[in-house]
C-alpha cells in the first residue's frame, strides 16, 4: 500500500543523495564490499606493519641473541617454509577438525546444561557455580581421567576439549538467559508458550548476543585445551599444530615458535570474524547497528 | 461493587456468565515501608461478551489488575476467577520480539492454531493490514514508529485465539483518525468472537465510545470507586454529542476521586 | 626485568670479583640427587663463601631451564643431554657449556611380563618420555638395528608413543601400552606397581655400561666472567658427588627428604632404593655417550646433523679433580 | 506525598499476607537468611552426594587398580591432612595472591583495551580480532617471551596470566558495548554527554552484565593461566597449588591429583558465588530478577 | 511555510530570532527499493520563545523529525540550523537509564550545571515533585507505572538547561487530570525561560492549549501541509469551547489530509 506510493520518490531521492552519503560516518551505510574490506584491511595492515616494525626494531638493538628472540627476518622465511611444506596443511587439517568437532560437541552440551541448570532452580543452586568451577580447571588435570576413560584415543583429546569449552557455553547461555527481558519472557508467556516452546521461541533468541559472546570465549578455551590436549594422545601419522608448538619449545627453537604463534593468532584472528560476522548480522537485525556514539 | 452508583443504574444483564471475576483481591509490591500497596481489595466482575473500561489515574493499579488478571502476576491476598478461558494482553508498552519480523511477531499468536506455514503468513498479514500497517510485514520493529509498534502489537494480540482480551491504553500513541478506525475494527472482532474485554485508557470519550460499562479506579490504593454503565446504542461515535456528554460527566467524577484520594 | 641480569653485565670484568649472586637450576627429581645433596647439605654455599650468594631455581622440565639460561636468569643448571644439545645448536655454540657430569644410568625398557625379547616387540606399543629425547634415540634406534621401521608419528612395526611419563605410569596399568623405555624413579614404579619387567637395561647398550642422563652447564657468558665462581661451584659438586659415593644410604634419605621439600611428596622406599642403586653418579659427563646419542638421533632421523666440538668444558673440572688425586675426565 | 498516605494501609496489609508471601513461589520474595542459604546447601548437599556415590561405585567395581584412580576413602583423607598442614594455606595464599592481583591487572588493561576498542573505529578494525587470537594463544607460548622481559620472578607468572584474562574482559566490555540499547545511547547524547562521560555515565552500566560475564570468563582463564604459570618459575619456598598440582600428575599421585582438584573447584565454586553474588544483586536493580518462568 | 495558508495568517512576530531552521530537510531510511522516505523538503521555522505543535498521522515521521533536529541522525538532505543552541528532547519511549534510581536519573540532566551532589538532589527531587512523583526518588524505572516513567523523562528533560525542547508525545500515557496539570507547569516554564519548543502531540485539543502554531505533517513522505496559528489569549483551557472549536477546524482539515496523501 503505501510503500508502493512512495517508491517513485524515494528513487528520485536515493540517487540524490547517494553522493552525500559517501561522505557520511561510515558503517552506518553498507557501503560497497570492496570499500568494507578496505576499511577492514588498512588498520589491520597499520597493526601487522608497526608490530612487525617495533619487534625488528628491539630484535636489531642486539638486547639478546638471535636464538633467544628470532627476528622477522628470521621467522617469516621459516613460516614461509611451512606454508611451502604439504605436512603443514595436513597439521592444520588434523587440527582444525579436532576442534571443530570438539567445538561443536561442547556447544551442544553446553547449550543442553545451559537450558536446564538456567531454568530448573535446584538444579542451579545444586551445581549453577559448579560449571565455573569446571572452567577453571586447568586441562592437564583431566588428562589422567581422560585417558582412563578413552585410553590412547582421539576421543580422549576430544573429552579434554570439551570439558575445556562446554562449561563457557553453558556460562554464557545462563547469562543471557538471567538477562533476558522480563517484558519478553511476559509477551511470550502471554502467547501461551510454556517450557520448551517458551524456551526456543523466547528465551533462546533472546539470549542469542550473550551466547553468542560465550561461544566465543568458549572457542578459545577449547582451542587452548586443544592445544595442551594434542600432546596427550599422539596418534599415529597424524601431526597436529598443538604438537609443533610443544616441539619448538622443547627444542628452544624460537623461530619456529614465534612462526608457531603467528599461526595459531591467525587461525583465532580468521575465526573470530567468523564470529563478528555472525554478530554483526544479529546486531543489524535488531536494530543496534544505528547507535549513535 | 464497593463504590455507590450515581445517577446510572447497573445495566449489565443480570443472566450473563462471568469471564472474569475479581473478589478480594489487593496487591503489595515489596514489604513494610518501602512496599507499595497498588490494589487494595477490588471487587469486579466481567460477564462473556461484555466490554469493561478501566479509567484512573496515573499509577492507580491498572496495569497491574491486568497482569494479575493475565496470571503474570500473583495477587498478595484475594482470587481471581476465569473459569479456564484462555486470555491475552497487550500491555502498555509494545512488547515486540525484536529478532523478528513484523509479521514473523503476529505469527507468534498463531502457533496455537493449527495452521500450516503459508496459513498462518497469510493469516498475520491479514491482521497487519487490518492495523494498516499491509506493506511493512517484513520489516524490523525497530524500524516502525512509536504508534506502528503499537498497532504491531495489536495485531499480535488480536491475532490470539483467546476469550478475554486485556488491553493497556491500546491507542495510546495513535492520532485520533487511525484510533477511530481502529476502534470500528475492535468492536467488530469484540461482537464476532463475543469476548470479555477489559479496556484500559486514559481517554475518557474513547472508554464511552468502546465501553458497556466504565469503572472508576481510586488512586494508591487501587480500589474501584465508580461503575458506570454505558446504555447508549451502538454504533457509537467518539465525537457524537451523547457520548461528548457522558464523557463530561464521568470526567468531573473522575477529577473529583482523583481529587479526594491522592493528595 | 634487565636487573636479574646484573651480575652478568657487572662493571667488575673477568674474573675480577666474585658476583653477589650464583644462580642455579636444577629438577626435583631422583636423577638430580648431585644438586639436591649439594644444596641440602649447603655445599654449594660453603664453597662459594659469604660473598656469593647461591639461589636456586626449580625447573620442571628442561625447556623452562634452557629459557632461563638463554635470557640470563640462571647461570647454571643441572640438566639432561637433550635440552643441551638443543642449546648448543640453537645457539650455534654460544650459550652454554658443559663443565661436568652428573648421573648415569638408571634408564630401562621394561614391559609387560609376556614380552620375552625385542623381536616380541613387533606389534606392540612402547611409550618414550619425549620425542627426540635420548630415551626416544636409544629405543628407535635399538629397534632401527634389529630391522623394525617405525615413523615419528607412532606408526611402523612398533608403534612409539612419546607421552609424559606420569601417564605412562598410568597407561601401562590400564594396559593401553605394552612397555616403556623410562628413567627411574618411573622405571621402579612399573616395576613394583604394575609388575613390568626389565627387557633392556640401556647400560647394557653403551660401552663401559655408562651413558650420562644428567650433567651441569653453565652460562657462557657467566663463565667467562667469573671463572673463580664456577670454579667454586665444581669444587661443591664434586664434593656432592663423593658424599654419595661414600654415603649412599644417607645420601638416598637427604635426597628423599629434598624431594618431600619440593614436590610435597617423599618417594616410597620401595621404590627409592632400588631407583637410587641404578643411578650411578659420577662427575664424568660420558662424552662418549653424548655424542654417541647425537649420532643415532641423526641415524633416526630426529637430529640435523650437528657439531658437537667444544660443547664441553672440563679443564676446571680436571683441575680440581686433580688436585684431589683423582683422575680427569675426557671430552671425547 | 502519596506515599505516605498509603503507608497505614500498606502496614496493616503486610502484616495480614505475610504468611501467604511464604508459601509464595520461593526467590520472589527475599525470604530470610538462613532459608535462602537452605536453600542453596540441599542441591549442592546433594550433588556432591551423588557425586561421591558414583564414584565410589566406579572405585569399588575394580576396573582400575586404586593406584590409578583412588576412591573418596583414600582421597578424603589425604584432603584431610592437606588441611591440617599449614603449608597448604601458605599455598593456597600465594596462589590466591598471585590469581587476585594478575586479575586485578588484567581487569584494569581489559577495560582499557575494550574501551578503546569498541569506541575508535580503525582500532577496532585493526586489533579487534586480535583479541580472540590473543585469546586462543596457549600459555606456554607465553613462557619464552614472559622470561626473557621478566626473568625467573614473580612478575613473569603475572604477565601469563594477565595475557590469559585481558583478552577476555576486554571481550567481555565489547560485546557489552556492542548491545547496549541505542535508545539508551541516544538519551546519553540529549543529555549532553560525549566520549568519555557518555562511556562513563551510560555506556559502562549499561554494558555491566556482559562485562561480569566477561569478568567471570576472565577469571577462569586467569586461574588457568596461572596454574600452569606458577611452573614456569618456582619460586623459593613458596609453594603454590599449581605446583602441587603438577607434582601430583608427575608423580602419577592419583590421590593427590585429585585431592587438588577437588581444592580447585572448591575455589572456582566459592568465586563464582562471589560473581553470582554481584549479579544477582545488579539483576535486582536493574528489575530482572521478577522474570515470570 | 510550503503549504498554503488557510483562513488563519501567519502570525509569528516578524522579528522574532529563528531558534530552529528547517530548509529543504528530507530524510530516507535504508536505501532503493525497501527504502522509507520519512520526510520530503520540510522546511520550518521555530523563533525563540515559541512553541510549535506537531501533528500527523502515525508514522508520518514526526519523531524523525525531532531526532534530525536533535542531532541524532543526520538528514539525507537539507539543512536544519540550530545557531549553536542546546537542546534537549524528550523521547516517545521513557529511555530512563534503569540502573539509576529515578532521581539520579533527573539528576544526570544536571550534570552539566556547576552544582554540588546535595544541590544536584534536591534540584531533582523538586523536578519529581513537580511532575507529582516526590516520595518516588528512591524507587527504580522498573518499580513505576508507564505513566509515571513518562513523567521521570519530562523532569529529566524539563531539569536540562538548554534553549530549544523537543517533546516527542510527552503527555500520551497520562490521565487528563495529570495532563492538565502538566500543561500548566509546562507553560510556566516556557514562559520563565523563553524556550523554543517543538511539541509533538496526537490530541488536537492539547496541540491548541498549548502551542502558538500548529503544523500538520503529511504522511509518507512527511511534508508540512498546514500551519496554524493559533491566537487565543493564554491562559487558556483544555476543555474551553474557543480551544474546542479551532481544534475541531483541525481535526478536518488533518482528516482531509490524511486522506488525501496516504491511502
Ligand atoms: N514491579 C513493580 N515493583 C514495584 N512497584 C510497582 C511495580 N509495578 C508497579 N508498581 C507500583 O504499583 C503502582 C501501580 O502501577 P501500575 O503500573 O499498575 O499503574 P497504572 O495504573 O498502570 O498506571 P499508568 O496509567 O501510569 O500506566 C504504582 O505506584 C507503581 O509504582
Ligand atoms: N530506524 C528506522 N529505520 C527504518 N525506518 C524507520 C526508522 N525509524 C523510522 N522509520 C520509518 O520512518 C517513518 C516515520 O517514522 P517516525 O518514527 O518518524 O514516525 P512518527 O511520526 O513519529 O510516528 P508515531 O506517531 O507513530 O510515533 C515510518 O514509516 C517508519 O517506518
Ligand atoms: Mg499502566
Ligand atoms: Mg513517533
Amino acid at each position: 500500500m503505501a510503500v508502493e506510493t512512495q517508491n517513485n520518490a524515494s528513487d528520485r531521492l536515493s540517487a540524490e543523495i547517494a553522493g552525500l552519503d559517501a561522505l557520511e560516518l561510515g558503517g552506518k551505510q553498507r557501503g560497497s564490499i570492496a570499500g568494507r574490506l578496505w576499511g577492514r584491511l588498512w588498520p589491520m595492515g597499520i597493526a601487522v606493519l608497526l608490530v612487525l616494525a617495533v619487534w625488528e626494531i628491539v630484535v636489531l638493538s642486539g638486547r639478546w641473541p638471535e636464538y633467544v628472540l628470532a627476528g622477522p627476518t628470521t621467522v617469516i622465511p621459516e613460516l614461509g617454509a611451512r606454508l611451502a611444506d604439504p605436512e603443514f596443511y595436513s597439521a592444520v587439517a588434523v587440527t582444525m577438525r579436532r576442534a571443530l568437532v570438539g567445538f561443536a560437541l561442547a556447544m551442544l552440551i553446553g547449550l543442553i546444561i545451559g537450558a536446564l541448570v538456567s531454568r530448573i532452580r535446584p538444579l542451579r543452586a545444586g551445581v549453577g557455580s559448579l560449571i565455573t568451577g569446571l572452567q577453571t580447571m586447568p586441562s592437564i588435570a583431566w588428562f589422567p581421567l581422560s585417558i582412563l576413560l578413552f585410553g590412547l584415543t582421539e576421543t580422549a583429546i576430544l573429552f579434554v576439549v570439551i570439558l575445556g569449552a562446554a562449561p563457557s557455553i553453558a556460562n554464557g547461555l545462563i547469562a543471557g538467559v538471567d538477562y533476558t527481558p522480563p517484558i519478553l519472557l511476559r509477551a511470550g508467556h502471554m502467547l501461551g508458550f510454556r517450557r520448551l516452546q517458551l524456551y526456543r521461541l523466547v528465551i533462546l533468541p533472546a539470549s542469542l548476543p550473550s551466547f553468542l559472546a560465550g561461544l566465543k570465549q568458549g572457542w578459545a578455551f577449547a582451542w587452548r585445551s586443544l592445544m595442551a590436549g594434542e600432546l596427550l594422545v599422539i596418534i599415529a601419522n597424524q601431526a597436529s599444530i598443538g604438537e609443533q608448538l610443544h616441539y619448538a619449545r622443547e627444542l628452544a627453537d624460537s623461530a619456529g615458535l614465534l612462526a608457531t604463534m603467528i599461526i595459531i593468532l591467525f587461525i583465532g584472528i580468521v575465526v573470530d570474524m567468523v564470529f563478528e560476522a555472525a554478530d554483526t548480522s544479529l546486531r543489524r537485525r535488531w536494530g543496534l547497528h544505528q547507535a549513535r556514539n | 461493587m464497593t463504590a455507590p452508583l450515581t445517577e446510572h443504574t447497573e445495566s449489565r444483564p443480570e443472566g450473563a456468565t462471568p469471564a472474569v471475576r475479581l473478589a478480594g483481591v489487593s496487591k503489595m509490591y515489596g514489604t513494610g515501608k518501602a512496599g507499595i500497596l497498588a490494589l487494595d481489595n477490588v471487587d469486579l466482575t466481567v460477564a462473556q461478551g461484555e466490554f469493561v473500561c478501566l479509567l484512573g489515574a496515573s499509577g492507580c493499579g491498572k496495569s497491574t489488575m491486568l497482569s494479575l488478571v493475565a496470571g503474570l502476576d500473583a495477587p498478595s491476598a484475594g482470587k481471581i476467577d476465569l473459569d479456564g478461558r484462555r486470555v491475552s494482553l497487550m500491555f502498555q508498552e509494545p512488547a515486540l520480539f525484536p529478532w523478528l519480523t513484523v509479521s514473523a511477531n503476529v505469527e507468534m499468536a498463531l502457533r496455537a492454531k493449527k495452521l500450516d506455514k503459508r496459513q498462518r503468513r497469510a493469516s498475520a498479514l491479514e491482521f497487519l493490514d487490518m492495523v494498516h500497517l499491509g506493506g511493512f510485514g517484513d520489516k524490523r520493529p525497530h524500524e516502525l514508529s512509536g504508534g506502528m509498534r503499537q498497532r504491531v502489537a495489536l495485531a499480535r494480540s488480536l491475532a490470539q485465539d483467546s476469550d478475554v482480551l486485556l488491553m493497556d491504553e491500546p491507542f495510546g500513541a495513535l492520532d485520533a483518525m487511525t484510533r477511530d478506525l481502529l476502534h470500528d475494527e475492535l468492536e467488530r472482532i469484540w461482537r464476532e468472537r463475543t469476548l470479555a474485554v477489559l479496556f484500559v485508557t486514559h481517554n475518557v470519550r474513547e472508554a464511552v465510545r468502546l465501553g458497556d460499562r466504565v469503572v472508576l479506579l481510586s488512586s494508591r490504593p487501587g480500589k474501584v470507586v465508580q461503575d458506570f454503565p454505558v446504555t447508549l446504542a451502538r454504533p457509537r461515535r467518539t465525537d457524537s454529542t451523547e457520548v461528548a456528554r457522558i464523557a463530561a460527566e464521568i470526567t468531573d467524577h473522575l477529577r473529583t476521586e482523583v481529587v479526594r484520594h491522592a493528595r | 626485568g634487565g636487573g636479574d641480569t646484573a651480575s652478568t653485565t657487572s662493571p667488575s670484568g673477568a674474573g675480577a670479583g666474585a658476583p653477589k649472586e650464583v644462580r642455579l637450576g636444577f629438577f626435583p627429581n631422583i636423577t638430580h640427587s648431585t644438586a639436591l645433596v649439594g644444596v641440602e647439605k649447603g655445599l654449594f654455599a660453603k664453597h662459594l663463601g659469604s660473598g656469593t650468594a647461591l639461589k636456586t631455581s626449580t625447573f620442571n622440565a628442561g625447556p623452562a631451564a634452557i629459557e632461563a639460561v638463554f635470557s640470563g636468569a640462571i647461570d647454571a643448571t643441572y640438566i639432561g643431554p637433550n635440552p643441551a644439545i638443543n642449546a648448543w645448536a640453537r645457539s650455534k655454540g654460544q650459550a652454554i657449556k658443559i663443565i661436568a657430569g652428573s648421573a648415569s644410568g638408571g634408564v630401562y625398557l621394561v614391559v609387560k611380563p609376556e614380552i620375552k625379547s625385542i623381536e616380541d616387540l613387533k606389534g606392540k606399543k612402547i611409550a618414550t618420555p619425549q620425542l627426540g629425547n635420548t630415551q626416544d634415540v636409544a629405543l628407535r634406534y635399538l629397534l632401527q638395528e634389529k630391522g623394525f621401521k617405525t615413523n615419528t608419528q607412532g606408526g611402523g612395526d612398533v608403534s612409539i608413543i612419546p607421552q609424559e611419563n606420569s601417564q605412562t605410569l598410568q597407561t601401562f596399568a590400564t594396559g593401553d601400552i605394552d612397555g616403556a623405555w623410562v628413567p627411574e624413579p618411573f622405571a621402579s614404579r612399573l616395576i613394583k606397581e604394575s609388575g613390568a619387567k626389565v627387557l633392556v637395561d640401556e647400560r647394557d647398550l653403551w660401552p663401559n655400561k655408562q651413558f650420562v642422563i644428567t650433567h651441569l652447564i653453565v652460562r657462557q657468558e657467566f663463565a667467562k666472567q667469573h671463572p673463580d665462581t664456577v670454579k667454586k661451584l665444581l669444587e661443591a659438586h664434586v664434593e656432592a658427588n663423593a658424599q654419595i659415593a661414600s654415603d649412599p644410604a644417607g645420601s638416598a634419605q637427604t635426597v628423599n627428604a629434598a624431594l618431600e621439600k619440593l614436590t610435597g611428596k617423599p618417594l616410597k622406599p620401595e621404590v627409592l632404593d632400588p631407583a637410587f642403586k641404578n643411578i650411578t653418579f659420577t662427575n664424568d659427563p660420558i662424552a662418549s655417550s653424548l655424542v654417541g646419542s647425537a649420532d643415532h638421533a641423526v641415524k633416526v632421523g630426529l637430529l640435523e646433523p650437528v657439531d658437537l666440538n667444544g660443547i664441553y668444558d672440563l679443564k676446571v673440572l680436571n683441575e680440581i679433580l686433580t688436585a684431589k688425586g683423582q683422575q680427569g675426565v675426557a671430552d671425547k
